[in-house]
Order: structure tokens, then C-alpha cells, then sequence
């Protein structure tokens, strides 16, 4: 039997918009249960989830359009809770039970 | 700036009543539209539907930026061109459009594309930009040189079924300013362009008219009530001023649009991304900037080589 | 209703290629717009932007209905007419922006107001109706008839500094039926006019060009998916079926738009509302309605009479 | 000293839209704390609420705009939480605190 706390998972929503729902089976709006550690055992962040949609919500074989180098690619807003996450800490945010967190492509055509 | 004192002309009142009537307009808010110039930076799908509202809400000169010539594929988004017209130089195209619309306002044709050494000559002569472009390479340069010569910036972008916008620099503060609350450059919210394997053209990726229309729109919706309400002009000229009515201005929203072919209009339609205000460390309004109108025109930075790094492959 | 069988010509290609080639269009949807009849009621500050969009895409036919003439006050926001053209009227004012714009559709002028007798003439030759008229009186009359006649309705509407818009009897359904989740008509969720005295006209009231703009550009926008992707055509007819695509329609949203003249677009400037389908008691579309086209012909209801009970005085 | 369930009040937030903000001190947005209970004890509702503003928050002196003959005037929608009332139950929704109650007036111009 699985230790509480390895199996211990966060709910949250996680939204795709500006071309990436094509990376995530064309869906705009998942709702996952995200690991509420890493391996680790530090709480789950945005770098611990960026890593965690790849490896198990990405349709797509082009995982270069969503990250590059180990990190989100140029060119892609993330939005915590509808705000940039610059205002929140960046990759090191810490996620919370029914976070909302937005991928969106920078547009450029017009 | 204000020019508030000359009257009204009976054809002007005609003209403008409706909008004047509307509660916080009045005659005051419509002669600073009179008495303003905006600069559109693009005659396609956002300059187009942007155009027809700036000149219908009589901005007394309307300077037009674009290098293309109409063509048949524009048309069925680029609303202020016509079938005539296919082969005229965008910027004559819309023109006559715009002045058979309404002949009052000054408009100023530049049939030709935004560069390093054209640009601050031309963005110095208004009061407000509308970015209105399709590259990454152009919309870097306008937020430099709006950051440079202190113009508010209102920004929008389309693509397929996405649209964006978000006004930048409003109020405009001087480049380097850092302690106090000041409004962003495209800089400070769009730190580095995507790489250009992940970038297509609406000319490759293709694009609704409506969804570049709302952004469009939009866009003019923004520069009247700044130019109207004069929220570029901060009330006191480098305060660290925390006034009700700027806060959103200086930390401002990113609206994003998204249309779905297969369902109505619907909670997700819209959203309001609240963004940063100024960066510190931003490359062209921070701490320490060393961006200068002269390193601009002499090719520094380059923006060709900022927008383009590896190889190219059409894709989102 | 569909005709997917033609080849689209090489004009057509060329003109439509960039929507086309959006994800979700395709040949097959540009054939749908082609073969598809669209009536704008209105020819003002909803009906020119979204008559540009519904020409620039295509719809084979357009019949636009405005018994008005072209007025120097109007072209802040109709941007469809020209000073050249005041006097006019507006449905061939329009219509001549429109055949410059794109040759290719049929345009049908109805130089008329929309009235009981005449409605049901009009309407029922179209397959989209799209209510961009400006009165109470009208939007009633214009529900019921599309309720009578099975048409889908895109509704919009703008004062000021406020935009409504929803997706009206979509898919429609049969009179009466009430067991299962259909979509409700204009009654369904307008019970009752205001009081004319908290009624004023856009005139009266006075109203932004971008704001009416953003409204008539998002009703060609929810226009041309309804038409491009079949959402008006019920998947099992008379079946109760609640397939999810249509969800959001059966139970529509109603968009609100808040623009404000000091400050940016912000969180509270779009809002999406959730509306109930159709209401088991509705005067047009419930169970055991009276309403008949014979009724309307003939005076019943009065609406002129149903939308002005007191007194007039112009507030809100 | 006032009985609790006297003074008890439930935190809301009230928006007026499409004009209706004119009467309100051209405010649209209000945070304000409802009486949980009405004089005779029941459970705030939406009836309350709209007898509570009028009372205590208009500050237009014409109310008619608003209410007629005891209830919301023809012509403006009640929204509790975005959602339409008659899905909700209509006035006598007991509201719950937090909730967004938004009024806003149907328009006809175009
Ligand atoms: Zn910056
Ligand atoms: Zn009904």
C-alpha cells in the first residue's frame, strides 16, 4: 500500500489557448489531478508541472512547441490563476488545490 | 495638447453629436479627439476595422503605415478595401475609404514598411500607436520606439481563431524609471519572441474575419478613450502616482479572444490576463537600458536576428 | 441545404482561402456559407460592421432590411455609409459597400421597416436572421416570426457605453414542444419590455462607434460558425438530444460588454451569462401557444402596443 | 447588545450594468453586508436584497427605474453568480455568502 503522501494528488484546471490546445488533443480546458510532490518529495510547482504534461497530457510528438531547454518555450504566457506568473513566482509557484493555470501562445499576425 | 478652446464647427456637432452625448465624452472629450493624431501601424485585418472607427470618432490626423498592396485574399477580413482597389498600396486603399467616410480629419499615407530608419520619424508625430502588424520583428521595434519617444501603445495581434490585445507604455514614463509603479513596454510582457519554427503568418495559418475584426475594433475602442479622457497624460509628470483611475493602465490586462467554430459564445470566450507592470531588468524601459534612438537606427539591436533564431517550420 | 457537391471556382478559392485553411472551415464549410441565405435587420451601427463580415465571407445571399436614409450623424459608427451618400438609403448605401467589397454574393435591399405584414414574406426566404435593429417593438416581432418559422436568431444590441449579444432558437424547434432541452427564443429570456419611460434611443442616448461595432462584428462572427458548421440543423430532427456541442446553445450565453471611457479593457469589461432554454409558459414558443402567423398578419399581438404601456420620458 | 442572529449579515457583491450603475452612485460594482435575516426572521432572498438597495443604496431619487409595483422593474435581468434567477429560483433564492448578484438592464439600441 502507497504512502498517503506519495499518493497524494492536487486538483487543478489546466488550460490551453492562441494554437497550444493543438499540442493537448485539441481540448482547451483539462482537469487533472496533479502529484502533489515531486520525486523528491518538494510540493508540486510549475516546473513540476510543466514536466508532468509532457510526460502524460501531450498528444502531440512536438513537445519543442511547448518547451525548450527544460523550460517553457519563448513565446508561451503563463497565467496562475489568471495572472502572469511573473507575479507569482515563475516556475517556482507553488501549486494550490483548484489552481487555474493558463498556457497561451504569443500572437503576432493581424 | 487640450485645445479646448476653439468652438465646434456646425458640421463637426452634426457629425459627433451621438458620441458626445454619451455620459463623460461631451464637447470637451471630443475636441482632445480633434486635437489628437494617432498613427496605425498595419492596413490589414486589425488596421482596417481600426481605421473605420478612429475616423469615424473624428481623430483630427490619421497617419497610415503599411508597404503592401490589397490583394484578393485580404478581402474577405481587410474591410476597408475593395475589389477596385486590388493591386493600390494598402495605405491609398483604406484612405479613400476612410475620407469618403469622413473628409474632416488629415490623413497621412506611408506606403511603406516600418524599419529601423524610417520608424522615429515617423511614430514622433503622434500622440498614440496602434500596432497593428503581423510580425514580431515590426512589434518589437514599435514598443522600442514608443518606450523611446514616450507614446502610448495599443497593441492587438490575431491569428486562426485567437485574438489578443493589451495597451502598453500608458502613461508613457521615461526609459530607466524603475521605483514606482509605471505601465509596461511589449518588453516587460512579451520578454523573447517565439522561435520562429512555432510561428506562421495569417497568410499560411489563416485567419476569421470576425476575430481579427473584434481585435481590431477593440483597439480603436482603447485609443478613443485614452485620446478622450486623456489617460496618456499622467496627472503629474514623474510622480509615483497611485490614482484610482490608472492603476489598470499601469498593470494593465491582456484581453484574449478565442472563437470555436463548434459552440456559441461562452464563459471562455474572453478572458483578462492581469499582466506585470514595468520590469526592472527589462532590456528597453529598465534599470540601466542602454537602448537609444541612434543604436536603433544604426541596427542595434537587430531585430531581424532577435526574431529569428533556428531553423523555420510552419506549425501553431 | 448543403450543395457540397459543387466545385468552388477559382475566384472563390482565391478570395476565401485564408478562412478556408482554418482548422474546423474548410472547403466544406466555405460551400456551406456559399449556399447560405443570411437576412441583416438593420442597416445601422450593428448591421454595416456585421454586413461587412457576412459579405467578406461569402454568404452566397444577403438581404438586409432598413427603411431609413443615410444621416450625417449616423457615420461616426455605420461605417458602411459615406457622406456621399447621405440622403440614401441605407440599404443601398450599404449595399454599394458591400458589392465593392466582395462582388461575388447576391444582395437583396428591402428599402422597408420590418413590419407584421411584411415579416413573414421577408423572413422565411432566409436561413440565419440577424436582429440588428434598434426598438423593442421590432426585436419582439422579429423573435416570433423566427420562432413561427423555424430560423435561427442572432441578437444584438448597444447603447451608450453597454453591447448585449446572444444566439437566439438554435437549433429551432417545432412551437410548443416543451419536454426536453430546447432552445428558448427572445421571449423565453425578455419576458417583458421596459417601460418606455426607462427606454431611450440610441439617439436620444447617444452611443460609442466601437462599442456598437464590437457588438455587430461578434454577431457575424457567431453568423458565419452557425452557418459554416451546421449548428442550426438539429441532428435527429424533433429528437430530444443533447449532444454536447449544442449544449451551450440549447442554454445560451448571453454576452455583456462594459466599455469605459477611464480606464482600460479589464476583467469586468466582457461577461458571460448563463440563460435558460426554452420556458415551458413562453407567449411564443411554450406549450400551447397561440401565436400564429395569421394572428400576426392580423394585428395579434400588438407590439407597438405591448412595448409602450405608461408614460414616455427619456432615463436610462 | 444585539442578538447574533439580529446582527448576523452575509458579505455579497452587487453589479449594475447596462445603465442600471446610474442609480447607484454610478458604481458598478458594490461589496456590501446584507442582513441575514428579514425582519421577520427568514432567510435573506433575493426579494430582501432588492428592498435592502432601494433602502440603502440608490442614491437616485428615481426608484421606478428599478422596482415597480414591489418588484424589479420589466426590462432588467437578475443574475445570481452569472447565472439567470430562473435557474435559481427567482426571488426567493436565499443568497449564500459570496455570492456576485449582478442587475443589469436589457438593451434595444443598435
Ligand atoms: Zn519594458
Ligand atoms: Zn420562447
Amino acid at each position: 500500500m502507497a504512502d498517503a503522501s506519495e499518493s497524494a494528488t492536487i486538483p487543478i484546471t489546466v488550460d490551453f489557448s492562441g494554437g497550444l490546445e493543438m499540442l493537448f488533443d485539441n481540448k482547451r480546458r483539462h482537469s487533472i489531478s496533479l502529484p502533489a510532490t515531486d520525486v523528491g518529495g518538494k510540493p508540486a510547482n510549475i516546473a513540476f508541472l510543466i514536466d508532468h504534461l509532457c510526460r502524460n497530457l501531450m498528444k502531440d510528438p512536438r513537445a519543442e512547441l511547448f518547451v525548450f531547454d527544460g523550460h517553457i518555450r519563448p513565446g508561451i504566457l503563463v497565467l496562475v490563476n489568471d495572472a502572469d506568473w511573473e507575479l507569482e513566482g515563475e516556475e517556482a509557484y507553488e501549486i494550490q488545490p483548484r489552481d487555474n493555470i493558463l498556457f497561451v501562445s504569443t500572437l503576432h499576425g493581424g | 495638447q487640450n485645445g479646448c478652446s476653439r468652438q465646434l464647427t456646425d458640421d463637426e456637432v452634426d457629425r459627433y453629436s451621438r458620441q458626445m452625448i454619451v455620459p463623460g465624452m461631451g464637447k470637451e472629450g471630443q475636441l482632445r479627439l480633434i486635437n489628437s493624431r494617432v498613427l496605425i501601424i498595419g492596413a490589414g485585418g486589425l488596421g482596417c476595422p481600426a481605421a473605420q472607427y478612429i475616423a469615424g470618432a473624428g481623430i483630427g490626423t490619421v497617419g497610415i503605415v503599411d508597404g503592401d498592396v490589397v490583394e484578393t485574399s485580404n478581402l474577405h477580413r481587410q474591410v476597408g478595401h475593395a475589389t477596385s482597389r486590388i493591386g493600390m498600396k494598402k495605405v491609398e486603399s483604406l484612405i479613400t475609404h476612410l475620407r469618403g467616410l469622413n473628409p474632416l480629419p488629415s490623413y497621412i499615407p506611408y506606403p511603406t514598411h516600418l524599419t529601423p530608419q524610417n520608424a522615429a520619424e515617423i511614430i514622433s508625430q503622434y500622440d498614440l500607436i496602434m500596432d497593428c502588424t503581423d510580425n514580431p520583428a515590426t512589434r518589437y521595434l514599435i514598443s522600442d520606439m514608443c518606450v523611446l519617444l514616450g507614446k502610448p501603445l495599443v497593441s492587438a495581434a490575431s491569428i486562426q481563431k485567437s485574438g489578443q490585445l493589451i495597451v502598453l507604455n500608458c502613461p508613457p514614463t521615461p526609459q530607466g524609471l524603475v521605483d514606482g509603479n509605471y505601465a509596461p513596454c511589449y518588453r516587460c510582457c512579451f520578454r523573447k519572441p517565439p522561435p520562429p519554427s512555432s510561428m506562421v503568418s495569417c497568410g499560411e495559418a489563416g485567419i476569421m474575419g470576425p476575430v481579427v475584426g473584434m481585435m481590431g475594433v477593440a483597439q480603436a475602442g482603447e485609443a478613443i478613450k485614452i485620446l478622450a479622457s486623456a489617460l496618456h497624460i499622467p496627472p503629474r509628470p514623474l510622480a509615483d502616482d497611485d490614482a484610482t483611475p490608472e492603476r489598470n493602465l499601469r498593470q494593465p490586462t491582456l484581453l484574449i479572444y478565442t472563437y470555436d467554430l463548434e459552440s456559441a459564445v461562452g464563459p471562455y470566450s474572453f478572458r483578462a490576463l492581469r499582466m506585470g507592470g514595468r520590469r526592472r531588468n527589462c532590456f528597453a524601459c529598465g534599470e540601466g537600458s542602454t537602448l537609444t534612438l541612434e543604436g536603433v537606427q544604426a541596427g542595434s539591436p537587430n531585430y531581424e536576428q532577435f526574431c529569428s533564431m533556428p531553423t523555420s517550420r510552419a506549425s501553431l
